[in-house]
């Protein structure tokens, strides 16, 4: 390339910049309309998506999940609590969403995102209407003691799509948990299972367990244009099209929930109803990945006990 | 709900797991746990780039502590400040929920305050604060999992972060601890050698230039501990500087490609 | 701590220093004169008062009987807690003094304790009272209630009055219990039953200041707002070093601090034997009053 | 409809002169939804037609039919250091929203293309919690729809919900709450909003309106909110080809339990024939407090 | 009695420094020139006059149930029918024509802020300073940008009161060669009640080649000798350089023995201000000859002994004039 040509390219690259900022949608429509979006993806298409479980040796759980550039990062710490007189034989989940200061430049130390609430009561209600972990599975002792499982979900990297990759980091840390060999004492007192045994006389051992699992939750969030749909927003096109529509399913594409906080666009029933498939299809793609990824971390365990 | 936690579980256990005798960290020998010698680092990993949403980001893996460090800015600054024409750093230290063994409590702790104080003085003098007057360069961390030697990993992180991100540096600052068990020394301490040392030294500097930016000493040391300590912790520091160089060689050549 | 300085000040005072004449008719190593009061607050276990120039702080230590941990059965705990009062500054008051207040704590911690507290200065296993169960729990509580430069210092001369003006009651184990149990016990409530404390291996610190090219001992607050550099060393009477903390941004050739870690222990010998010196005189005080 | 509002608005700060205690405002600002035949879409039987076929309905702990909604009042203007308030009622579950502004805002949130709008939700006891930042965040991105913003850059909007009694639908309560409020603080508004809650069975029958033991019973429920009357404006020129009324798309849709794809349509077309009716009624309630207005200004 | 504290010092005393003080304390309570013990009063202390009806209650008194009490704790001057208690320790209040060292705290349009220790930041005009060169002129915009040039945040300077207004603002000037930026010394602040109003506040003490400013607000300003140094202000007055003295190039070339006595002086000022004494010109001179005659070092000027021998030897001067009387 020749100095003249070079400068131009240069030029054109502050131009398009300058477009980039001044005319956010025009550049977004300008894209939509060859059938392509900013990143260079198909129109109906998600991005990448990576699952890798057990990143954490701290953790009984981990999972990390890239979502293009979206990274969560979610880990399952487990305590012995005291179950409640109404349910004896459960534990529980305690899901929290945090936004770091590290992941986005909107985020500062010790304020809450806004958007940190509102993915932590998604993930709840998607754990609990999904069924995903019966929570008698964390029992210990029944009325005795039962584990307390705190998943924390962390957002590294925040680029869009957020509730969709924390869920899957959830659903995969979930997958991942391993709860640990215990023995119990007759008046529930729950003792690492390597300690000595001579001194409690009635020990009872319990075998160390991954959770069953029951159908897997996954959202898609679309973001609309009124005649775009765009599932697996970035952060800039959601920014652009101020309008999202988050569809909770389970990797069979049964629909649990549709959530579209208020927004530009109206969404009509055939939008929802293009959601809905965009979902379904979606839902194949994840499950793939999905088990891929589970499985080969349980292939691991296996080896590992061989 | 009646739920209520009874006991720790992972606390105690984890916490009697790791309270030992130096003989049991270090065989006679000369071999610590992890197999290396006691002039040894962990082997680390560094990446830029790490965090696409922020200016400048770096990821470093040093044996089982893992940190991720995001810089932000210059950008207009928080609160109206008194005049002044050098820029302001802010820095911010949290742990992960499950950076310990023991589940973290949201909220700033006492130490991640300490460690944010420490960051700042640490990097302080190594970034042109002149470059950028009126305006703020934030510096986040978050140390995904503690596996001893969490701040120095940070400050290197940081500074690796601040480069990748194109503040203007005098040089880059490199840290390590050093923790002495009785008259053992050993390089770049893990979680179980910084609970049972009886003193450590943290250093961080600006190795070209030969300049100490940070230094911490806790323990009684002997003035031929001290200087031999400090002598292998700057020794450690110029190698990992080098190594953090080759880290952002690499990942300019990669743009490039 | 903002001093306005006018830039003809600022040059005059570093002038000065690099003249070795400070603005006060000291030199490069000199302490102000320091008072010592002790047992100035009577419901803790210790507490004194030092004021060094302009600075005055107060320490104090509480004594509590508590559970050892678990991972420490045979050792007791000391907690160091600094506040700096919004009568040495107004901009202490509300949070303002947090940071200060972090930094000092965690520096005088470190000093004493290393930073798992375990530390050589204070002897956590005397404060054992039945191993596993029982032991002393010290909380050190220092208040700034007005600063003119070299807290860290001061403060440390305080901790090291309080100690040695601390008495800890001699505790009666009534039932020696089974494993698993609570022990019984009695505080003696006879004030002649306290054990002292032995605060000979509790060590001071000295914060060197760089200004200019040079280094200085005991900055007065303006000077302080000069510093490019500053090292605070710990050095106990057998000479060797406890504890070392910088602050300030500007980087140190390893060679100038090799230089200022000898200066610190030079500097140590004379401020201990001041410091002993002072306390022994505020105890002989104490006592005519009596 | 712009003009409409400033109109009133400077009509309130006329009523204000005339030293009108509210409890008497309170009563001639007031309208009552009474659910008389005409209003609401009953149907004789129990037997409810679904897409699946018939299915037998459970009766209501209230005596309603499945398809009807509990009486609604809404009294405007009743807090006096507030620009603009509203209560809001379905029978037990009670919503008061206030709307302070547009007032100056310093500092990092200022915008200067447009105004800022905070909901602050506060719930009927205890602190507010991530389920009510949640509800914040909803209803902020909801009103922002209606809000016209950019005619007041550089300042802020706040709408304050305070939950008095909450028996099912707070949430639909609190939007249809909020509108009014912002229609009598006399903030410019593009138009206004219905909100709606329904509940579905294992068997697919819709229920309007549920209250909470119904929420809590039935498989899941959708608070849904649409545009409060067809407007063009809403409609963009580019979608008129599609056959659907397209005026009526959803602003808001929040569910909870599960909401199969064709239970979810289902409300969805249930819920928009009632938005109708809740629209009607804000509009009339608004139109008379008007008139009220005009009667003071008269005498 | 206490151990003596004042304002950034500290001085622990043996017993016999104690009792030496205190002898000397009595002994200057009792010479000549003090306030009788009767004219002290303390808030709500009834204060005696002759007839209520014709005195005139001024500053420091209130009427309540037809008596005269004090509201402030000081001492009782009559002047004719004028009634007023003069507080003992109070910040300084500016009167006009005082001359003052104040230091900038802010730089604003068209007026500086000044701290000069009085109840808020007083205001120096643009209008009120010399510009460079000397030339009297309107101000234009170019000068109201150019403000940081003259004085920035932190300069100190000295000035004159130009006038106090009812609501209590005050404005100073600085429009005299002998006022503006200060330079080449440092600072001691005294409580102010400690400066008495003089004929001359600006001291040029040969002896020690150095200059000092006795600001009425208790701001003490010592300063190698202008004449000592390379730029005049004379001079520059005739050749029309520059108005303000700009002296910022020449601090390097403070000798050590100037700087000594810079030091020295404002010890002794240190040292007056912590036992009470007033500060005048000779008792600061008279506190530093005492010190070199002593052979006492710069530094330990703050000490405790020192501090009881000036005391000392004040009291024996003050009784020694007693008897000469």
């Amino acid at each position: 390339m020749t100095e003249h040509e070079h400068a131009a390219s240069v030029g054109e690259d502050v131009e398009l910049e300058a477009f980039r900022r001044l005319y956010p949608l025009e550049f977004l429509e300008k894209f939509l309309k060859d059938g392509v979006r900013p990143d260079g993806r198909p129109l109906g298409r998600a991005r990448s998506t990576l699952i890798s479980v057990g990143s954490l040796p701290h953790a009984e759980g981990s999972a990390m999940v890239k979502l293009g550039n979206t990274t969560m990062l979610a880990g399952v710490k487990l305590e012995v609590m005291t179950p409640s007189v109404d349910f004896p034989d459960e534990g529980r989940i305690v899901v929290d969403f945090q936004m770091p200061a590290i992941c986005s430049p909107h985020v500062r130390p010790g304020r809450q995102s806004e958007l940190e609430p509102v993915v932590s009561e998604q993930i709840r209600n998607a754990l609990s209407s999904s069924m995903m972990v019966d929570l008698r599975e964390l029992n210990i002792a029944p009325g005795k003691a039962a584990w307390m499982a705190y998943l924390d979900v962390y957002c590294l990297d925040s680029d869009g799509s957020l509730l969709d990759a924390a869920l899957l980091a959830t659903a995969a840390a979930l997958a991942d948990l391993k709860l640990p060999e215990v023995a119990v004492t007759d008046d529930g007192k729950v003792l690492p299972a390597s300690s000595d045994v001579q001194e409690h006389r009635s020990l009872k051992n319990i075998q160390s367990k991954r959770l069953k699992l029951g159908k897997i939750p996954m959202a898609l969030t679309c973001a609309v244009h009124p005649k775009y749909i765009l599932p697996d927003p970035t952060a800039e096109e959601e920014a652009i099209l101020k309008t999202t529509i988050t569809v909770l399913t389970d990797f069979s594409g049964q629909l649990f929930s549709l959530y579209k906080p208020g927004g530009e666009v109206l969404a009509s029933t055939s939008t929802v109803q293009d959601c809905f498939a965009l979902a379904k299809y979606r839902g194949k793609e994840l499950q793939k990945i999905f088990n891929n990824a589970v499985i080969d971390a349980e292939a691991d365990d296996a080896m590992v006990e061989d | 709900m009646a739920a209520s936690r009874v006991s720790s579980y992972s606390l105690e256990s984890q916490r009697v797991s790791l309270a030992r005798g130096s003989s049991a960290l270090i065989s006679p020998e000369g071999v610590r746990e992890d197999g290396r010698s006691p002039h040894e680092c962990r082997p680390a990993f560094l990446q830029t780039g790490a965090v696409n949403a922020a200016a400048g980001s770096a990821y470093a893996e040093f044996g089982q502590t893992k940190v991720i460090v995001s810089v932000f800015g210059p950008r207009e600054s928080k609160k109206a400040q008194a005049y002044s024409d050098i820029g302001r750093l802010n820095c911010n230290v949290s742990f992960a929920t499950f950076a310990g063994s023991v589940r973290g409590k949201a909220g700033q702790s006492t130490e991640e305050k300490e460690y944010s104080q420490m960051l700042y003085k640490g990097l302080e003098g190594a970034v042109a604060l002149h470059t950028f007057p009126k305006t703020t360069v934030d510096v986040f961390a978050l140390i995904l999992q503690s596996g001893g030697g969490d701040l120095p990993v940070v400050l290197s992180c940081a500074s690796l972060a601040l480069a990748d991100a194109g503040i203007v540096m005098y040089d880059l600052v490199s840290a390590i601890s050093l923790s002495r068990l009785d008259t053992n020394l050993l390089l770049d301490a893990t979680l179980g050698e910084e609970i049972n040392q009886d003193g450590s030294l943290m250093l961080a500097c600006m190795a070209s230039r030969n300049e100490v930016t940070q230094l911490l000493l806790t323990g009684e040391w002997s003035q031929a501990n001290l200087s031999e300590g400090l002598k292998l912790c700057l020794d450690a520091c110029t190698k990992l500087a080098g190594l953090m160089r080759s880290t952002l060689k690499e990942s300019t050549s990669n743009i490039e490609d | 701590m903002v001093v306005g300085l006018s830039a003809a000040e600022r040059r005059y005072l570093t002038d000065g220093i690099a003249q070795g004449l400070r603005n006060d008719g000291r030199g490069l190593y000199d302490f102000r004169a320091f008072s010592v009061e002790l047992a100035i607050i009577p419901q803790a276990n210790g507490s004194a008062r030092v004021r060094l120039g302009a600075t005055d702080v107060i320490t104090s230590v509480k004594a509590e009987l508590g559970r050892p941990q678990a991972s420490r059965p045979s050792q007791g705990r000391v907690e160091i807690n600094i506040e700096c009062s919004s009568t040495a500054a107004p901009q202490f008051e509300g949070r303002g003094g947090e940071d200060l207040s972090l930094e000092l704590s965690r520096a005088l911690y470190r000093s004493l304790l290393c930073n798992n507290g375990t530390g050589p200065a204070i002897d956590l296993s005397a404060l054992t009272v039945i191993e596993g169960k029982l032991c002393w729990n010290l909380f050190i509580d220092g208040l700034v209630l007005s600063s003119d430069g070299n807290l860290l210092d001061v403060l440390a001369i305080a901790v090291k009055a309080a100690l040695s003006n601390t008495g800890i009651p001699k505790v009666e184990v009534t039932s020696a219990a089974a494993a698993e149990q609570e022990a019984d016990f009695e505080i003696s409530d006879n004030p002649d039953d306290f054990s002292g404390f032995d605060v000979s291996h509790v060590p001071v610190i000295i914060t060197l200041t760089k200004v200019g090219r040079t280094y200085i001992v005991d900055a007065t607050e303006e000077e302080e707002s000069q510093m490019s550099s500053a090292i605070s060393i710990a050095v106990n009477s057998a000479g060797h070093v406890c504890g070392i903390t910088k602050r300030g941004g500007a980087g140190l050739d390893p060679s100038v601090l090799l230089d200022m870690i000898s200066v610190a222990k030079e500097v140590s010998k004379s401020l201990l034997s001041t410091v002993d010196a002072e306390i022994m005189a505020a105890e002989s005080r104490g006592d005519d009053q009596m | 409809m712009i003009e409409l509002l400033k109109q009133k608005k400077k009509r309130t700060n006329g009523i204000k002169h005339c030293e009108i205690g509210w409890q008497s405002k309170l009563l001639s600002n007031s309208t009552y939804y009474r659910p008389c035949e005409s209003q609401v879409l009953r149907l004789d039987t129990t037997i409810f037609e679904t897409s699946r076929g018939t299915r037998m309905v459970h009766d209501r702990p209230d005596g309603r039919n499945p398809n009807q909604l509990r009486p609604l009042v809404c009294a405007r203007g009743l807090l006096h250091r507030a620009d603009g308030s509203a209560r809001w009622s379905q029978d037990n579950t009670i919503v008061i929203a206030a709307v302070y502004g547009p007032k100056a805002i310093s500092g990092r949130r200022e915008n200067p293309a447009r105004a800022v709008l905070e909901v602050i939700w506060k719930p009927k006891m205890g602190m507010a919690g991530p389920s009510e930042r949640e509800a914040e965040f909803i209803l902020k991105r909801t009103l922002e729809y209606i809000v016209l913003t950019a005619m007041h850059p550089n300042t802020a909007i706040s709408v304050i919900i305070q939950v008095v009694s909450d028996d099912g639908g707070a949430l639909s309560c609190a939007m249809n709450a909020a509108c009014s409020a912002l229609v009598d603080a006399g903030i410019p508004l593009k138009g206004l909003i219905a909100a709606v809650t329904c509940a579905v069975d294992k068997d697919g029958v819709i229920y309007l309106d549920p209250i909470n033991k119904e929420e809590k019973e039935f498989h899941g429920h959708a608070c849904l909110v649409f545009p409060g009357k067809p407007m063009s404006s809403f409609a963009p020129a580019g979608l008129a080809l599609d056959s659907e009324p397209i005026e009526r798309g959803i602003v808001t849709s929040v569910t909870k339990g599960i909401l199969s794809a064709e239970d979810y349509l289902n409300c969805l077309e249930r819920s928009r024939a009632a938005s109708v009716k809740i629209a009607e009624f804000a509009r009339s309630s608004l139109e008379k407090a008007q008139r009220g207005v005009e009667l003071v200004v008269a005498s | 009695m206490e151990d003596v504290s004042s304002r950034g010092l500290h001085f622990q005393l043996s017993d016999s420094q104690r009792n030496r003080l205190r002898k000397s304390r009595e002994l200057l309570r009792e010479a000549p020139g003090n306030y009788h013990p009767s004219a002290f009063v303390n808030i709500a202390d009834p204060i005696h006059v002759e007839n209520e009806a014709t005195v005139l209650k001024g500053h420091g008194t209130q009427v309540l149930d037809g008596q005269l009490l004090a509201t402030l704790s000081g001492v009782v001057e009559r002047v004719d029918q004028l009634v007023t208690v003069k507080p003992l320790r109070c910040r300084y209040n500016a009167e006009t024509g005082d001359v003052v060292v104040g230091r900038i705290t802010e730089v604003g349009t068209k007026r500086w802020k000044v701290d000069i220790n009085f109840r808020q930041d007083v205001h120096l005009m643009l209008s009120a300073v010399n510009l460079p060169g000397g030339i009297q002129r309107r101000r234009t915009v170019i000068d109201e940008l150019n403000m940081r040039s003259l004085f920035e945040e932190n300069d100190l300077i000295s000035a004159e009161v130009q006038s106090v207004h009812s609501d209590g603002s005050v404005h100073l000037h600085t429009r005299s060669l002998k006022y503006g930026k200060l330079t080449n010394g440092q600072l001691v602040k005294v409580p102010p009640y400690l400066v008495k109003r003089l004929k001359q506040h600006f001291h040029n003490l040969k002896s020690c080649a150095v200059d000092m400013i006795i600001g009425c607000n208790g701001y003490i300003w010592i300063c190698a000798a202008v004449d000592s140094l390379p730029s005049n202000p004379e001079i520059e007055k005739i050749t029309g350089d520059s108005g303000a003295p700009e002296m910022d190039s020449c601090n390097e070339s403070i000798s050590l023995k100037v700087r000594e006595n810079i030091c020295r002086l404002a010890n002794s000022i240190r040292v007056l201000s912590a036992l009470g004494f007033l500060i005048y010109p000779d008792t600061i001179i008279d506190t530093f000859d005492a010190s070199i005659s002593k052979g006492v070092a710069i530094k330990d000027m703050l000490g405790a002994e020192f501090l009881v021998m000036i005391a000392e030897r004040e009291a024996s001067r003050r009784t020694k004039n007693n008897y000469m009387l």
